[in-house]
């Protein structure tokens, strides 16, 4: 079986149209089929990744066209380590948010699903694609379920909030569409390895300088970097919860490894550090962004709110590190992709959990929440520790890899940022602690017998076994982030 | 006189492509009206498409469709292919892929400018920022 | 807010522009764009995949792999116009009309259901009595705007078309029943189960096709695999884009009617224009 | 010798999307709009672009307006700017 890197694509693609097809002929089919599709989908990202640990870098030619005519998939260490956190994810989540959706989409069931379907097939070609047209196709495929999602989540002010959403994304793709055609202007090709193969000749290009420009600020927009975030906080908190939690963990993830992408594969380290000197500004923008997503997340009174703000923190460590130009910020930002991915999801899956039974989140409302939902309250602890930069967590060693790049660039104000918004996640995270754990339900007995007496309610089993699944692989993933930086990153950057 | 008319040739699609796109992106930004926007949104897809078209052209080529095989036949295409002869087929393709994209998302952001009004009973963004802050 | 907006566009302009500096001159052949690639596509499409058009050859064989995920993103449009807006309630009031005397009845109560027969008709809410040149002229053309449609997906080798475009011609001849006569019309003809079955089935078809060449031995949406199962080996890749393009038509038409069918009637599918 | 068509063209796209932009009543717009889909289209078909053309009429300046009146119908004519 040579065909596993399109299969990764194509089993969940395949299965949002049965999915579809289901949805009116028989609704309650469309549930395993998505199943079905997102295991096939893993399997064949973990058989991926396997084979390029062991034999290098698979080429899979679309069509069977050699690459610079046809589209390739070129999977690397880089790709088939998000490919398999995206399948992965995507299929967790699946598995926990059977019950919510039933409680939320009811009679949409059926389209839920496929339109779920749809944007994990987007972001699994976005990240295993090697060709910069069929990018923008995918972008588009993600945009397209995501303003469909807003809108469904909060019939009151969703659609709105989506309608602005649809303007930001359109700019954002469009300025990236536009960046695509000055390379293929300037090279007369759209595949990422042809493309770098003819870029170093034309250096000193002003068109090579404006499509770099053109790409990054539409990239930018698209995972919500501080002065172009506005979209996102609304975004999220307003989409169903089965979709915020695949959602928030991952868009943004996936955007910054396009950057990634772009940066190593096409324009390549030594035009961007050498010829152009624009990383110092990058640098202060990212910190600018980690510190403005931290006192933003510090005003809100709702949970969801709360972190979605994080995450434009947790946005900026990312497009810090991996401006710094030096391999430690650059393996520092690639181990935040995974690990980042894996902590949001643990916070939202918790806080998916919350929602589930409590149908609000403000802050408020999480009065007790320790006594009556211990398991949960459990891992979003673990995961908000994670967040924080707890030692065995694996928050802190991507922290330690991006504050060790910060200090060996000189970029001390970047550093002193990341302990800074570690202090102010530190505090929001306490704030929320105190609220669930030592103010009791209503009129309590102070904060020791209070949970014992009161009676616990917890989520659906399912949604709670994935919970703990997650949380503690916060803690496997960091013990192995060593294996994971000597397998994939470091072979990777070389 | 006779030096300017070949620049300005040279390069007056791709100067008024700009202007296109300023206009679509200008009222993108400050127009008050979320149908006027998504015009806006349009004009400003339809400015890239001129763009890319425009890198596609190239001077005494004809339509991108072989003509010597018109008809099919097995043998038709024994007559030698020359690329000078005929116009640059990918960036056309590129553009019916962003066409279809355009439209997609002109109609789900139709169909959102529509449910905005079932809500809040006006598009005018003054009208609805004032709306959401009542509450 | 123009202020601003002003600055960004200027700068935006401003940033266009410098870049257009060192672009070739518009048509120039010698440009890297018409060079490097572009040249390859015309010269050897026709031999490799024996259509002489070659923007489909390009479009439905090279980077087949973009349309297949371009059909997908029409049929996510249409999922989404449909679950933003579709509305199952029924509505409260309703206007009926009595055939043999002209009388309109407008019923308040949802239960009250008058049986619409020969006597009664439904009718919408702003009524305009319709235009017998209008319904006739649409009656006598529909017909041949759907054969021209499919004339455009079958030609789509040869000349200017395809799958799209015929799509979108034969879902604007159901658009034109609908605003010819009126919603109700198209609604009774076609069901809306048919169409949202008919927009995953159109995507269904290109990925279907795309993905038997796997178990075939070859790589996804390699058509030349399929020969064994065509009646004419010689030209298995224009066959196989012509069934990827009847797919795409069949998704565009469903969805096209989708997208107008609930924009017009806030998703109630009684009354629109 | 296409570029006097071109250049003339490209002009009026130029005053159809002004026009559209600065319409106060969406109807007209709608039809504004048309009519600069239809411009596009003809540039594009003059460039030899006839795939893109043909798309762009039936899409542009065909089913893209039929939603835009319909939208229309459904939420208001009227707007202040």
């Amino acid at each position: 079986m040579d065909n596993y890197p399109a299969l990764i694509v194509v089993a969940p693609l395949l299965a949002a149209l049965f999915a579809g097809i289901a949805a009116w002929i028989e609704e309650r089919l469309s549930y395993p089929i998505a199943v079905i599709g997102l295991a096939i989908s893993t399997f064949s990202a973990i058989m991926t990744l396997m084979t390029v640990i062991a034999s290098g870098t698979i080429h899979y030619r679309m069509a069977g066209w050699a690459p610079p005519m046809g589209i390739e998939y070129r999977i690397d260490l880089l790709n088939a380590m998000v490919l398999l956190l995206v399948s992965g994810i995507a299929f967790l989540n699946l598995i926990a948010s059977y019950k919510s959706v039933e409680q939320e989409t009811s009679d949409r069931a059926g389209s839920f699903y496929t339109i779920y379907l749809l944007f994990v097939t987007g972001l699994l070609g976005v990240t295993a694609t090697g060709d910069l047209f069929n990018l923008y196709v995918l972008i588009e495929i993600t945009s397209l379920t995501s303003y469909a999602m807003v809108a469904l989540g909060d019939k009151d002010r969703g659609p709105l909030a989506s309608l602005n959403y649809v303007f930001i994304g359109v700019i954002g793709a469009s300025f990236y569409l536009l960046g695509v055609g000055y390379l293929y202007l300037i090279t007369g090709s759209l595949n990422m390895m042809d493309v770098a193969g003819i870029l170093p000749a034309l250096k000193g290009s002003s068109t090579v300088l404006v499509a770099f420009i053109l790409c990054m600020i539409g990239v930018w927009i698209k995972m919500a970097l501080f002065p172009m975030h506005v979209w996102l906080p609304n975004a999220y908190s307003y989409s169903p919860v089965a979709f915020a939690r695949m959602v928030a963990p991952l868009m943004t993830k996936v955007m910054v490894y396009v950057m990634i992408r772009l940066m190593v594969t096409v324009f390549g380290f030594e035009y961007i550090f050498e010829t152009l000197n624009i990383a110092d500004a990058v640098v202060w923008l990212a910190t600018l962004a980690i510190l403005a997503g931290g006192v933003m997340a510090l005003a809100q009174k709702n949970l969801k709110k709360m972190l979605t703000y994080i995450i434009v923190c947790e946005i900026g460590y990312m497009v810090g590190g991996a401006w710094m130009g030096n391999q430690l910020g650059m393996t520092g930002a690639i181990l935040h992709i995974l690990n980042d991915a894996i902590m949001t999801f643990a916070l939202f899956l918790a806080v998916g959990n919350m929602v589930y039974k409590l149908k609000k989140v403000d802050l408020t409302d999480l009065k007790g929440l320790f006594g009556k939902m211990p398991w949960t309250m459990t891992g979003f602890v673990l995961a908000a520790f994670s967040i924080i930069g707890v030692p065995p967590t694996c928050g802190f060693f991507s922290k330690w890899y991006l504050i060790l790049g910060a200090l060996e660039k000189g970029a001390y104000h970047f550093a002193a940022a990341l302990i800074i918004s570690s202090l102010i996640c530190a505090v929001l995270f306490f704030k929320v602690f105190e609220i669930c754990f030592f103010e009791p339900m209503s009129e309590g007995h102070g904060h020791g017998e209070s949970h014992s007496q009161v009676a616990i309610e917890e989520a659906p089993i399912s949604m709670l076994i994935i919970t703990g699944f997650v949380s503690l692989s916060l803690i496997v993933v960091g013990l192995y982030s060593g294996t994971i930086v000597n397998t994939i990153i470091l072979p990777f950057l070389k | 006189m006779t030096d300017l008319l070949p620049l300005i040739v040279a390069k007056y699609n791709y100067w008024l492509y700009v202007i296109l796109m300023m206009i679509g992106l200008y009222a993108m930004i400050a127009k008050n009206n979320l149908i006027k926007k998504l015009v806006g949104m349009n004009i400003f897809q339809t400015a890239i498409i001129l763009f890319y078209v425009s890198i596609g052209y190239k001077k005494d080529a004809t339509i991108p469709i072989i003509q010597s095989a018109h008809g099919g036949g097995h043998g038709a295409h024994e007559a030698a292919i020359h690329a000078a002869d005929y116009i640059n087929p990918l960036p056309h393709v590129l553009m019916l892929t962003a066409i279809v994209v355009s439209v997609a998302t002109f109609g789900v952001a139709m169909a959102l400018a529509v449910r905005v009004y079932q809500r809040y009973q006006t598009l005018e963004e003054d009208e609805l920022r004032m709306r959401l802050s009542e509450k | 807010m123009r202020v601003l907006a002003f600055i960004i566009v200027c700068l935006t302009g401003a940033l266009l522009l410098y870049g257009t500096g060192e672009f070739p001159d518009w048509g120039d052949p010698q440009s890297p764009a018409s060079v490097h690639l572009s040249n390859v596509y015309i010269e050897k499409a026709l031999e490799q995949t024996q259509v002489p058009n070659l923007v489909t050859a390009v479009l439905a064989d090279y980077r087949g792999f973009d349309t297949m995920f371009e059909t997908a993103v029409v049929f996510c449009a249409g999922l989404a116009c449909f679950l933003l807006l579709r509305d199952f309630r029924e509505k409260k009031e309703r206007y009926y009309r009595h055939t043999p005397t002209g009388v309109i009845l407008h019923v308040k109560d949802s239960k009250k259901i008058i049986k619409v027969g020969k006597e009664f008709a439904h009718m919408d809410k702003n009524w305009v009595p319709s235009d017998l040149i209008i319904k006739s002229v649409c009656r006598i053309l529909i017909p041949f705007i759907q054969i021209y449609a499919l004339y455009v997906v079958a030609h789509g080798d040869f000349s200017p078309g395809g799958g799209f475009q015929g799509g979108v011609i034969f879902g604007s001849s159901l658009i034109l029943l609908a605003i010819s006569y009126d919603l109700k019309t198209l609604v009774r003809r076609i069901k809306e189960k048919v169409l949202g079955i008919w927009a995953a089935v159109g995507v269904l078809i290109y990925v279907g096709i795309a993905a038997i060449c796997m178990p075939m031995g070859g790589n996804f949406l390699d058509y030349s695999v399929l020969a064994p199962l065509v009646w004419d080996p010689h030209h298995v890749r224009a066959l196989g884009m012509l069934g990827v393009e009847i797919g795409v038509g069949i998704a565009v038409t469903a969805v096209m009617a989708i997208i107008y069918i609930n924009i017009v009637s806030e998703g109630r599918h009684e009354e629109g224009l | 010798m296409h570029w006097p068509i071109d250049l003339i063209v490209l002009t009026f796209v130029i005053f159809c999307a002004i026009a559209a932009i600065s319409v106060k009543d969406l109807l007209g717009t709608a039809i504004l709009f048309g009519a600069y889909s239809f411009m596009m289209c003809l540039l594009w078909a003059v460039m030899g672009a006839v795939d893109v053309a043909f798309t762009e009429a039936s899409v542009g300046a065909g089913v893209s307006t039929v939603f835009f009146v319909a939208a229309v119908f459904r939420t208001s004519r009227r707007t202040k700017d």
